[in-house]
């Protein structure tokens, strides 16, 4: 039961929120993505063991979106960041 | 030596003093012909089926850790083929015919019990959706019957078919020559036959880099050092994204951690397996008298074999609706591994744009059951370069295609 | 009566006696006493039999540790299986049973196991059972019977369970004098503190010594600090609550016994209560325990372990035997033999294996006349029931040299294994400490430390310094400074806990000797292990499964050391080379009761949702089904009805009168802001933002791969403003959805959207006499003229400040009345009351789906099964081909999605129009082959319809769209429908009524 | 055709408990309940209303008549006095042009507790640490409960809480609430506040 930094409402346990997987994914331009770009999008993960960029939504909270950097085998949380920032340098 | 009650006989008075090795511990050699990642049930079955199948010998199975300590030992054991989709039908269907004569093929007894399984329907749109999945399963050829809730009462007597609780039980469907089967035994009944037509299984050899020449696989680098080969299956489960990244590719998964738990011990209270997706707990008692007990995933990207206690919690509070009984029960031990979940809910057993590198994967929740069929249509695959019919469908190529197979309805809870 | 209670000693209360029953015995005992010292203190020694040969088994521990002396507690639905005699606290009625045995305890004919037991070794199951091939399934079934332990309660359980969450700045687990120690420093810094401690009383092993601690007496020491830990308000002593699960981030789940020590239904308060702890530091001050010695016959009533025998002499004032031998490898089990000796217990022996034991304990021992036989071991134990003599020889077993010696209590001590569980559980790695001869914790994982003998410190000084320290120390961690409490001087303690052990583990076997047992619960012998490692089962891990080494309900406590030093030997290989198996929870185990709370059964289980006119539906014969948490009425009984003759019966009303559904389930979400058209265009297949104000359209969602995934009207409210609705099941998911791409990818739009699925209740109002009816109402002018279909208005409605929309999901004439949902259950009986002059008819979900399909509208989720496009659906005319973009456009775009031999919605008429095709069957184009029967589609509604007089059927068929009127067989187990293709529209196609 | 007197609160079925000198818990039905959303200033909060926004996530600000919480970091929830709700959703609407002003009056029940076992068993459902410390008077924050969603308001340090709960769910909550604190309702108040 990890405990998560909500970027506005602090630490709250695990169960409040709803994990929105790998971050940072670009949905390519609709009009010109062949295929395989396509499929990149929709369904090839990274799933890296390891940290990992995710998405994370406070479903019972303040319904924010927010970006966490994670280590997916400690799940030591290393970075929280808003939505519309890109992952920090230092996290990798 | 073979192993029967006869021998057993001859043992006793000898203290046993003369059963050799169930398998060798050898030193990894310089090349084989093929490389197999992942010594889990799947990997395991391929290499015996390459050998007994292709004949091919000159295998290595290399294995980070101890042979069948991934999802292969800590499933809950539940074997059944009344998938939904024709291709997921027969690819099941094909290994639950295999589980049916595996102890005899490998002269191991892994105590494969078709004692039935049943699936639950706790409203009009399960009920639905079963009826659905039994009239393709009966085209299929495969045993499938809707039950009353009478019926399942009579089967499973500590079952709760009252109309008061929350989500009442409406009906369910049976698969009466599904069952369970024992873990362990599978790995290591596998494990010994391959060994004996020359397998080399290497444990704690982590496999950490694969080598490409010129778009081909020529081998791998392991913690004991490079391994050469021209093919290579990689079988990794839980793990199928950090092999694939060795070798340049991203997959269609993502690695959540399941968990499983067992009660203490009780003499017999239930002699069927029972599963439900709406109130998320399947059940079924093994044969040292646990209750093995198994919910759904942990909603988060993990490689940790332990998970949250709310996931515990919730399929406990089903559990006491639908077995009042097992409230005084205690919980021994709970534990996790990691599953490799693919968007359609179905495995991925498939070439890739590596020549030479094989990919079988995505079984998430579920794979046990296909254990050996798994492995035969993957041997087939490495052995002849293309997929077999059974596992055609099942490509890479379908993320992109858009044909996916979904078993969502079929494979909801984990099995 | 109880004869082998002590007239003084120990810290219970002689003064009352509480009565008990054991196997139907009727004995006595104190309070203080736990049913382990009730029963020794009556001479009870043979309390089960084990696992798997049956063999008798007595009490060997006095705590968590017991391997053995497992019982059946209660009655009725009271019944608990497996409990340990030594943690259950005595109460006045206590009815407690053997297991495992069959008719007696005394005789059990399994023991016969124990005759054939060189045929069944460990995994002798994997290699035989196999012939003739179907015939396991016959074998399994007395195995089955012959294994598992207890009996499970054969009724519901009538106590109540309580969960709880809980905070603190510390948590320290154990309440021994490390623990003490630390709770009183961090609760003196001010710091939020919980100590959990599994016994009933604080002290942990200070309750089973004679020391004095600053003068005070051992025994009561603990209670001093209670006090001073009772006075501090933000300090909580929560005794009887063991620490069981160790997880992420400090979050800690224990479990408090709260009236299991009192007699059923004595009190209203829950049985259990789970704690869900969050400690921002956690100090584990959980002790040691003893670890048993492995030789031949040492599973036998009567050989237990030194500290256990010395625990119930000093905190029970009962002694295990009147003669004892010790078998020892370490100083510590001197002091037990002292203690024994000194409670009356005539300890004759001590067998050391050491060569040359010496040292402060061993000349007192000596002097109370204690023979020490340095360089022994025991080779044998006789006495079946209990022992009745011991086998002393030297360790390289020369026969010869034998010697044997009568008793009838064997205490063994083969050192101490510092309680790592939970500290392992953490993720701290243990290390083998070689000078113990025992895992201790390694660097502690983050924001968590081990103190005591949990740490690896055995003398009672060091333990009080390091619990102090810590406890200071996790404070400081915590933000709360103060300063260490002083160590409490300590008298008659007997050194600093050095244990000058010399390992022993096993001796090698000979067939003569007999089993020798390292895990006594699922009678393991180092035969196994010989027979494991022969098998080259010798990593740890198949070591422990082949074997089932450390699998019983006590995890291991006693045997997991034992068992992996002995395969170490075996192997030639070194302990921390074997390592040890993976920790997990629960420390010891917990019920199913208090881990599901209260929230189980019926209501409590899941959140029942209920529309504002539930009670009416209840009241007037709703049929309800569950859509996800909603009751809906299926259908509404009337007397002497079937539920079917209720539905064609509604059905019918709603198309020749009129008739009413409560629609109040279905997902609203209020959608505004400047871009709410445009969001809408990029979430729809279909156009929003050409929608004017006042009108309704409806839409289909896809998610990005192309796959429908919801469907519903949505009104354009204002210029900025929707209101989208969505299925029932969906409304969840929509929400979330939309929130989704507003905040992740589309931030940029300024759109806002709000859940409002509760705040209007919503009547369907259905049929062609609904005009009549609601005009009735209302002064809004419902002219199809001036109201025209797939519009909506601003309304009073009986009064009421509502909306009504001119839609209709039926395909009937219609109108949905939305109202606050306060008002909906008065506006229903309004709208029945004036609907009597036509006959109205409630009708129910059923109906719906009836009419619906009659109309061919589609239920996603029920015509749609996630791998369905708006294609197939045939409505591709909600594809918008202008837009350049929306969610699922690309997707849509695939080989494979966009196929000409795709499953395709289509309508199916029977050969026979009476005949109803059973829902889910399949179609195929070879009805009569053997299996696998090629399948071109199936069959996903189907109903009796009594407005078109036939059946009727959607379905999805492979090439569908282009079969119209292609026959079709639908073979089914007993006979096979012939069907034709038609369109999915059965009634009213051109929409007559719907418009009109 | 239809009176105000017709109007039915999700819990008016249900019998308050009283056990006041340990937990009490009533329904507060009909309050005005109105959601806003979007760029909102705390000038023309105060113009409005007579109260200012709350400054800090997981607080409330209070008035005479009307309590705003924060719930995100875009929305608020209005709560004010019974059968205001569409006085005080144009008041919000005219002073609050660029946000979004949606009245929830009837979208939500209102539970009130209090009485010093009201924290033991409000843990007993969520996950919050509800210490005076971390949430005192004036606290308000969106929760976990159970297996639904709270908006949970600390009113007073006696204490008070206001729980405000999706009107469907408010049964289920009610019904769960009363089986958590039964087993105190005939006793001395016996458990501990952590
Ligand atoms: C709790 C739980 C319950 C389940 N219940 C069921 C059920 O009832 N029925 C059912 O059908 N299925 C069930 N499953 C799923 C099932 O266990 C798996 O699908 C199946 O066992 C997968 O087998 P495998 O051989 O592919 O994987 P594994 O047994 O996990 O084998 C993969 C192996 O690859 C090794 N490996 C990984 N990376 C490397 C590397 N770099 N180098 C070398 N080796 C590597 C791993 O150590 C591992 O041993 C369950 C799973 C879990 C976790
Ligand atoms: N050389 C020896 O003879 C020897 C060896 C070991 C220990 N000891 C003595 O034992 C004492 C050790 O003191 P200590 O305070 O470290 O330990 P302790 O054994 O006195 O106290 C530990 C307490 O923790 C409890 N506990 C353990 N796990 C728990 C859990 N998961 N949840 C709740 N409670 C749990 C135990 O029941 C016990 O009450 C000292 O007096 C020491 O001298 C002596
Ligand atoms: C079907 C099944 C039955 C099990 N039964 C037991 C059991 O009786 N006792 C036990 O301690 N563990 C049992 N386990 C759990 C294992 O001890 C172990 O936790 C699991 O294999 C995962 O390995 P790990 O805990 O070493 O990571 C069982 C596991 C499975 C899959
Ligand atoms: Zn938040």
């Amino acid at each position: 039961m990890m405990l998560i930094p909500c970027p506005w409402c602090g630490d709250r346990i695990d169960a409040e929120f709803t994990c929105g997987g790998e971050a940072h994914i670009v949905r390519p331009d609709p009009a010109t993505a062949s295929d395989a770009e396509w499929a990149d999008y929709l369904f090839m993960r990274e799933n890296p063991k390891g940290l990992h960029h995710e998405r994370w939504f406070h479903a019972h909270g303040c319904r924010r979106w927010f970006h966490m950097t994670r280590d997916t085998v400690s799940h030591r949380i290393v970075a929280v960041y808003a939505i519309t920032e890109s992952a920090p340098e230092a996290t990798g | 030596m073979k192993y029967s009650l006869w021998n057993l006989l001859r043992q006793a008075p000898r203290g046993h003093r003369d059963w050799p090795q169930a398998w060798r511990n050898p030193e990894p050699k310089e090349s084989y012909d093929v490389i197999i990642i992942g010594a889990g049930g799947h990997g395991l079955a391929t290499a015996y089926y390459l050998a007994k199948e292709h004949g091919i010998t000159r295998t290595a199975v290399l294995e980070k850790g101890w042979l069948g300590g991934g999802n292969t030992g800590r499933n809950t054991t539940i074997v059944r083929s009344n998938y939904l989709w024709d291709e997921s039908a027969h690819l099941y269907e094909h290994s639950l015919k295999l589980f049916e004569t595996l102890s005899q093929d490998l002269n191991f007894n892994v105590m494969f019990s078709p004692r039935g399984v049943i699936n639950l329907a706790h409203n009009e749109h399960d009920l639905k959706e079963l009826r659905r999945r039994g009239h393709a399963c009966r085209l299929n050829g495969i045993d499938y019957e809707m039950v009353t809730p009478r019926e399942i009462k009579e089967i499973a007597p500590i079952i709760n078919v009252s109309r008061s609780i929350r989500y009442p039980v409406l009906g369910g469907a049976m698969q009466r020559r599904a069952g369970n089967a024992r873990h362990d035994a599978v790995a290591w009944g596998l494990a010994r036959r391959a060994d004996e037509y020359g397998v080399d299984i290497i444990q704690n050899c982590e496999v950490t880099g694969i080598d490409i020449r010129d778009g081909r696989v020529t081998g791998v680098q392991t913690t004991r050092g490079p391994i050469r080969a021209d093919r290579i299956g990689a079988v990794p489960a839980g793990h199928a994204s950090v092999i694939a990244s060795m070798a340049g590719l991203r997959l269609p998964v993502e690695s959540h951690t399941l968990q499983a738990m067992v009660t203490e011990p009780v003499k017999p209270v239930l002699d069927t397996v029972i599963m439900s997706n709406t109130v998320h707990v399947y059940i079924s008692q093994s044969d040292k008298g646990e209750l093995v007990l198994g919910a759904g995933i942990d909603g988060y990207n993990s490689y940790g074999q332990k998970g949250g206690i709310n996931v515990i919690e919730h399929q406990l509070e089903g559990l006491c609706e639908l077995y009042p009984i097992v409230s005084r029960l205690k919980i021994m031990r709970v534990w996790g591994g990691i599953v490799d979940i693919a968007p359609d809910a179905s495995p991925i057993i498939s070439k890739t744009p590596v020549e030479g590198f094989y990919i079988n994967c995505g079984w998430g929740t579920g794979g046990f059951k296909a254990t050996p069929g798994s492995g035969w249509v993957f041997a087939h695959t490495i052995a002849q370069d293309r997929p077999h019919r059974l596992n055609e469908a099942f490509n890479l190529g379908r993320f992109e295609s858009g044909l996916l197979i979904d078993e969502h309805g079929a494979a909801a809870v984990a099995h | 009566m109880q004869s082998w209670r002590n007239s003084t000693g120990g810290i219970i209360d002689r003064s009352r006696h509480l009565s008990f029953t054991f196997d139907g015995r009727r004995l006595s005992g104190h309070p203080g006493d736990t049913l382990a010292s009730a029963l020794l203190a009556n001479g009870v020694h043979l309390v089960g039999r084990s696992f798997k040969y049956h063999r008798p088994r007595g009490i060997v521990g006095s705590g968590v540790e017991e391997p053995n002396a497992l019982v059946r507690l209660g009655e009725g639905g009271f019944v608990e299986p497996n409990a340990r005699a030594t943690t259950t606290e005595l109460f006045d009625g206590l009815v407690a049973s053997s297991q495992n045995r069959w008719p007696s305890l005394a005789f059990d004919v399994g023991a016969l196991n124990s005759v054939a037991s060189g045929l069944i070794p460990a995994g002798f199951y994997y290699k035989t059972f196999m012939w003739p091939a179907k015939a396991w399934t016959f074998y399994e079934r007395f195995i089955r019977r012959a294994a598992g332990l207890g009996q499970a309660p054969e009724e519901p359980d009538p106590d109540v369970y309580e969960k709880r969450f809980a905070h603190c700045d510390v948590l320290v687990v154990g309440a021994g004098p490390a623990g003490l120690q630390a709770a009183r420093a961090a609760g003196r810094s001010g710091a939020r503190v919980i100590v959990a401690d599994e016994q009933a009383v604080p002290g942990g092993s200070l309750l089973a010594e004679h020391v004095t601690l600053d003068g005070v007496a051992g025994q009561e020491w603990p209670e001093s600090v209670s006090k001073e830990l009772a006075g501090m308000s933000d300090v909580t002593m929560l005794t009887r609550t063991t620490v069981a699960g160790y997880y992420n981030h400090n979050f800690l789940v224990a479990v408090e016994r709260v009236t299991d020590h009192l007699p059923a239904g004595e009190s209203a308060l829950p049985r259990q209560r789970l704690w869900k702890i969050r400690a921002r530091q956690v100090v584990l001050a959980t002790g040691a325990i003893e670890r048993p010695l492995v030789f031949p016959g040492n599973d036998r009533p009567g050989v237990m372990l030194a500290g256990a025998v010395r625990a119930f002499a000093n905190r029970w004032g009962v002694r295990c035997g009147a003669r004892a031998v010790v078998f020892a490898n370490n100083d510590s089990a001197y002091r037990s033999a002292i203690d024994a000796a000194d409670s009356g217990i005539h300890v004759t022996t001590i067998v050391d294996c050491r060569a040359e034991p010496r040292g402060r304990l061993v000349e007192e021992a000596q002097s109370r006349g204690i023979d020490v036989m340095a360089g022994r071991v025991i080779s044998g134990v006789e006495g079946r029931k209990r022992v009745r003599g011991v086998a002393i020889s030297t360790m390289d077993d020369s026969a010869s040299a034998a010697v044997t010696k009568e008793c009838d209590l064997v205490m063994m001590s083969g050192g101490w294994n510092p309680t790592v569980h939970l500290a392992s559980q953490s993720g701290t790695r243990l290390a083998w400490d070689e000078s113990r001869a025992t895992f201790i914790p390694g660097d502690a994982a983050s924001c968590q430390t081990s103190a005591g003998a949990a740490a690896g410190s055995f003398g009672l000084a060091q333990c009080l310094r390091s619990g102090a320290l810590a406890g200071t120390e996790a404070a400081a961690q915590a933000g709360f400074d103060g300063e260490t409490p002083a160590v409490p001087e300590v008298d008659g303690d007997t050194g600093d806990g050095a244990l000058d052990l010399e390992p022993f583990w096993h001796r090698p076997a000979s067939p003569r000797d007999g089993k020798a047992f390292h895990d006594l619960q699922n009678d393991v012998t180092t035969a196994d292990v010989a027979l494991a490692t022969r098998e080259n089962y010798v990593s740890v891990e198949h070591f422990k499964r082949y074997t089932t080494t450390g699998m019983g309900t006590d995890q291991g406590k006693t045997s997991n050391v034992n068992g992996i030093a002995i395969l170490a030997d075996h192997v030639g290989s070194s302990i921390p080379g074997v390592g040890h198996t993976t920790f997990r929870p629960f420390y010891t185990p917990v019920s199913i009761g208090a881990l599901a709370g209260i929230d189980t059964g019926g209501e409590l289980y899941d959140p029942v949702r209920r529309t504002p006119m539930h009670a009416w539906h209840a009241g007037n014969g709703a049929h309800f089904e569950d859509v996800g948490q909603w009751k809906r009425p299926y259908c509404y009984l009337r007397e002497g009805e079937s539920v079917d003759e209720a539905v064609q019966r509604e059905t019918l009303a709603a198309r020749t009168g009129v008739g009413i559904l409560d629609a109040s389930t279905l997902g609203k979400i209020d959608v505004q802001g400047k871009d709410a058209a445009a969001f809408l265009d990029r979430i729809y297949t279909g156009t929003f933002s050409t929608l004017a104000p006042g009108r309704c359209r409806y839409g289909l969602m896809c998610h990005d791969d192309g796959m429908v995934f919801d469907d519903g009207v949505t009104a354009r409210i204002a210029d900025n403003r929707f209101l989208v609705s969505t299925t029932t099941g969906g409304a969840a998911a929509v929400l979330s959805w939309f929130e989704e791409w507003l905040q992740t990818e589309w931030w940029d739009l300024d759109v806002h959207v709000t859940s409002v699925t509760t705040q209007w209740a919503a009547i369907a109002v259905a049929g062609p006499k609904s005009r009549d009816l609601v005009s009735g109402l209302t002064t809004t002018d419902l002219s199809p003229d001036a109201f025209p279909f797939m519009t909506w208005r601003d309304a009073d409605i009986a009064g009421i400040p509502g909306r009504i929309f001119r839609i209709s999901f039926s395909g009937e004439t219609g109108y949905e009345l939305h109202v606050p949902a306060s008002y909906a259950l008065a506006l229903w009986q309004i709208l029945m009351m004036a609907g009597e002059r036509h006959a109205i008819t409630p009708y129910g979900t059923e109906a719906m789906h009836v009419l619906r399909a009659e109309k061919g509208f589609i239920i996603v989720g029920q015509d749609t099964d996630g791998t369905t496009t708006p294609h197939d659906l045939g409505m591709s005319w909600l594809v918008s081909k202008k837009k350049p973009d929306f969610l699922g456009k690309r997707g849509l775009a695939r080989p494979d999605t966009l196929r000409e031999d795709r499953k395709q919605l289509v309508g199916l008429l029977t050969e026979d129009p009476r005949e109803v095709i059973p829902e889910g069957a399949h179609v195929s184009p070879e009805p009569g082959a053997k299996p696998p029967v090629p399948m071109e589609g199936w069959v996903s509604s189907s109903y009796m319809s009594p407005n078109c007089g036939h059946s009727i059927a959607l379905a999805l068929i492979r090439r569908g769209h282009d079969r119209m009127g292609e026959s079709v067989a639908i073979p089914l187990e007993e006979r096979t429908i012939r069907a034709r293709i038609v369109k999915p529209v059965f009634f009213d196609e051109e929409g007559a009524r719907l418009r009109g | 055709m239809a009176e105000t007197w017709q109007r039915q609160s999700p819990l008016a079925r249900r019998m308050p408990l009283d056990g006041a000198a340990r937990f009490a818990m009533t329904e507060r039905a009909f309050l005005a309940k109105i959601t806003v959303r979007g760029k909102v200033t705390d000038d023309a909060v105060r113009d409005a209303l007579g109260v200012s926004l709350p400054g800090e996530p997981n607080t409330a600000s209070s008035g005479e008549d009307h309590a705003i919480l924060w719930l995100g970091p875009d929305e608020w929830l209005v709560v004010g006095p019974p059968e205001s709700e569409r006085k005080l959703s144009s008041t919000l609407a005219t002073a609050l042009p660029d946000a979004a002003v949606i009245d929830v009056t009837e979208g939500y029940a209102t539970i009130r507790l209090g009485g010093p076992l009201a924290r033991d068993v409000l843990s007993m459902g969520t996950p919050l640490d509800l210490h005076p410390r971390q949430f005192a008077a004036g606290a308000a924050t969106r929760t976990l409960f159970a297996r639904t969603t709270i908006i949970l308001h600390k009113v007073s340090e006696d204490p008070v809480f206001d729980i405000h709960v999706e009107r469907s769910q408010a049964v289920y909550l009610w019904t769960w609430l009363e089986a958590a604190s039964r087993p105190y309702m005939d006793l001395n108040p016996t458990t501990r506040s952590v």
